[in-house]
């Protein structure tokens, strides 16, 4: 089992995901890049702007 | 299962009449208006025409049916109590008469003496997410209050956890929409006059508060803010957490204490246009959005809903549902629309 | 029935998604987006959230369906239609690609040749309340502007019963939203300039009176108004009928040609808040509601409808419905929310 490390959320990385792949955590959505069999880190997603 | 409205021509019985009419288990029998009867319910509510041609009756005439959704202005379904209880096993009431467990409370809070307080234990408070187990066995139901509805939602997992540090002050924010006043125009609903508002119509001393403390078991200094919108409620409330407690332990409480609740959403997101709860998207469904962010120990929670559906009729009948076993979404699936 | 949605991230392609995912008789299999490929869908359409998990795929990974609808910017269709009619029997599109039946006309208001002229002969223009028995046996249907939907609903019985009269002009007035433009922002758009606007966007010269003409058999003036609103269009129609006919005659002839339309209500009341056609009470329905008013032979007809629903994806729905013989208003029971 993986655990997002963003939101603790806890689940299986699906079977054929390959190391360096871009996942979407299921509950907190954010971009998981895979580094290992069962771990993954915060894909480094830049933070778009609003310009609010 | 045959319902009747009493109240019928107000905002919140025109809700529940729109969403009771295409509701899979349920036949509205008669919609009562005493200023309207005999008129039809589509002079009203002109979003229903061609869906039925009821007409309005009085409550005179009510007859027999299993449930009776009461939508009158407040202490009149105190007053009237009896009436209903006669025609109907359970009853679902959107007013403030019977939310406060206690007399007193109510007394403070609404000026009068409450006329029937031997019946406040036999009512359930609203919210189906804090009070789905006593619901299934309850016979009669009290609509919480909207602005309540989005502060305790977004807030009671946080006290039911015990992240929440109550030894500070709880500050919460409501950003308002007209329809919260109901249909009777006055000066201030006056278009020329709303139209635009920023207008702290409550800094201070708004009735809801009381419901917040009852629910949270912690007082809530509360605000409202009515701005340019006619549905929908943004709370934005401002706690502090016990020290050590991480984000992660934030989405941990909220998964568990909301996991698979049918009509809650967290949202909190890093792209997109809609990063935090958007009321305008909720118009017409029944869902309460929660977003947060962390600051050290102290915590943002922003909550929003439509306050006519999770604040009010959608809101009674997710509890209809669940008092009268039916699955939870029935009659309330409309997902909502974008743009809007 | 399976079916795929091609350039889903768009308004048009949201609405549809929204209908589709909740329509009793059909499943989403695809929605393409190749700007979006491989995002979760509710990146664009946040209404959503909950309701779906699906992910943006490209139209190269289509898989054979048995309709596809395809909502993708002007040309695309035209341009890629053999990628579509091999993997779907039956076409649903929203574009203006095959709305108009003859390629000169097309290409006088579109400035480009037509690529596939061959094909507009076998589609069906998209107003169901014109073109119901040719849909039930059409395999393409091309949906209608949502500007000449409105003008053409309103006017269409008056000229199929000979009552207007052509010799006088037909002036239409189109009150228009923000949505019409589509989700690319533009500096016209920016919130700063287009809030509280009232801007003569086309007074001449807009393509879809192109579609009234054709459909009418007269020409239509048209002009086009954007104010403050994002979705919704109410179209104030000018014209003259013939000598001595009455407002009864006119009542009769919708009556006579829309009887028991299922998405047509004629609103001319005399008392209550909304006494002729409001769009903002259409707000996902896929009502069209028509009024009218006589001074001497001169008649005014007002239509509304919301420009996402009646005007693009809940035509282009109940369209598929009438085609693939399911009862027509499956996926479109909405009736609106009041107060909105």
């Amino acid at each position: 089992m993986a655990e997002c490390p963003v939101c603790g959320y806890e689940f299986d990385l699906p079977p054929n995901t390959e190391e360096g792949e871009i996942i979407s955590c299921e509950d907190c959505g954010s971009e998981l890049e895979v580094t290992g069999k069962d771990s993954v880190q915060e894909a480094p997603a830049e933070e778009e702007d609003w310009g609010e | 299962m045959k319902v009747s409205i009493v109240g019928a021509s107000g905002y919140g019985g025109g809700e529940l009449l729109r969403l009771l009419l295409q509701h899979p288990h349920v036949e509205v029998h008669q919609c009562t208006s005493e200023r309207n009867a005999g008129k039809p319910v589509t002079r009203l509510h002109p979003n229903l025409r061609k869906q039925t041609k009821m007409n309005f009756a009085r409550i005179a005439e009510l007859e027999e049916v299993d449930c009776i959704f009461v939508a009158l202005p407040h202490t009149e379904a105190m007053k009237r109590f009896h009436q209903f209880s006669v025609r109907a096993d359970r009853i679902v009431d959107l007013s403030a008469d019977f939310r406060l467990k206690d007399p007193e409370t109510y007394k403070h809070w609404y000026g009068t003496d409450h006329l029937l307080p031997e019946r406040l234990p036999e009512f359930v408070y609203g919210n189906v997410e804090l009070h789905r187990e006593e619901m299934k066995t309850a016979k009669y139901i009290s609509g919480a209050g909207c602005n309540a509805t989005a502060t305790i939602l977004g807030l009671w997992p946080l006290f039911k956890s015990g992240l929440a540090d109550s030894a500070y002050p709880v500050v919460a924010e409501a950003k308002c929409g007209s329809s919260e006043g109901g249909n009777r125009a006055s000066e201030a609903s006056h278009h020329p006059e709303r139209s635009g508002c920023v207008r702290s119509y409550k800094p201070t001393g708004h009735r809801h508060a009381a419901e917040m403390a009852q629910e949270l078991g912690t007082p809530v200094h509360f605000s409202a803010t009515s701005i340019e919108m006619v549905r929908g409620i943004l709370v934005t409330a401002h706690l502090f957490v016990k020290e050590g407690v991480a984000e992660k332990d934030i989405w941990k409480t909220y998964r568990q204490v909301y996991g698979d609740e049918p009509f809650i959403r967290i949202i909190k997101e890093k792209q997109g246009i809609y990063r935090y709860p958007e009321p305008k998207l909720l118009s017409g469904t029944n869902y309460c959005d929660i977003g947060f962010e962390m600051d050290g120990n102290r915590l943002v929670v922003m909550s929003a809903i439509d306050n006519l559906m999770k604040g009010a009729a959608g809101q009674a009948v997710h509890a209809m549902n669940v008092m009268c076993g039916f699955e939870e979404t029935a009659g309330l699936g409309f997902a909502g629309l974008h743009p809007i």
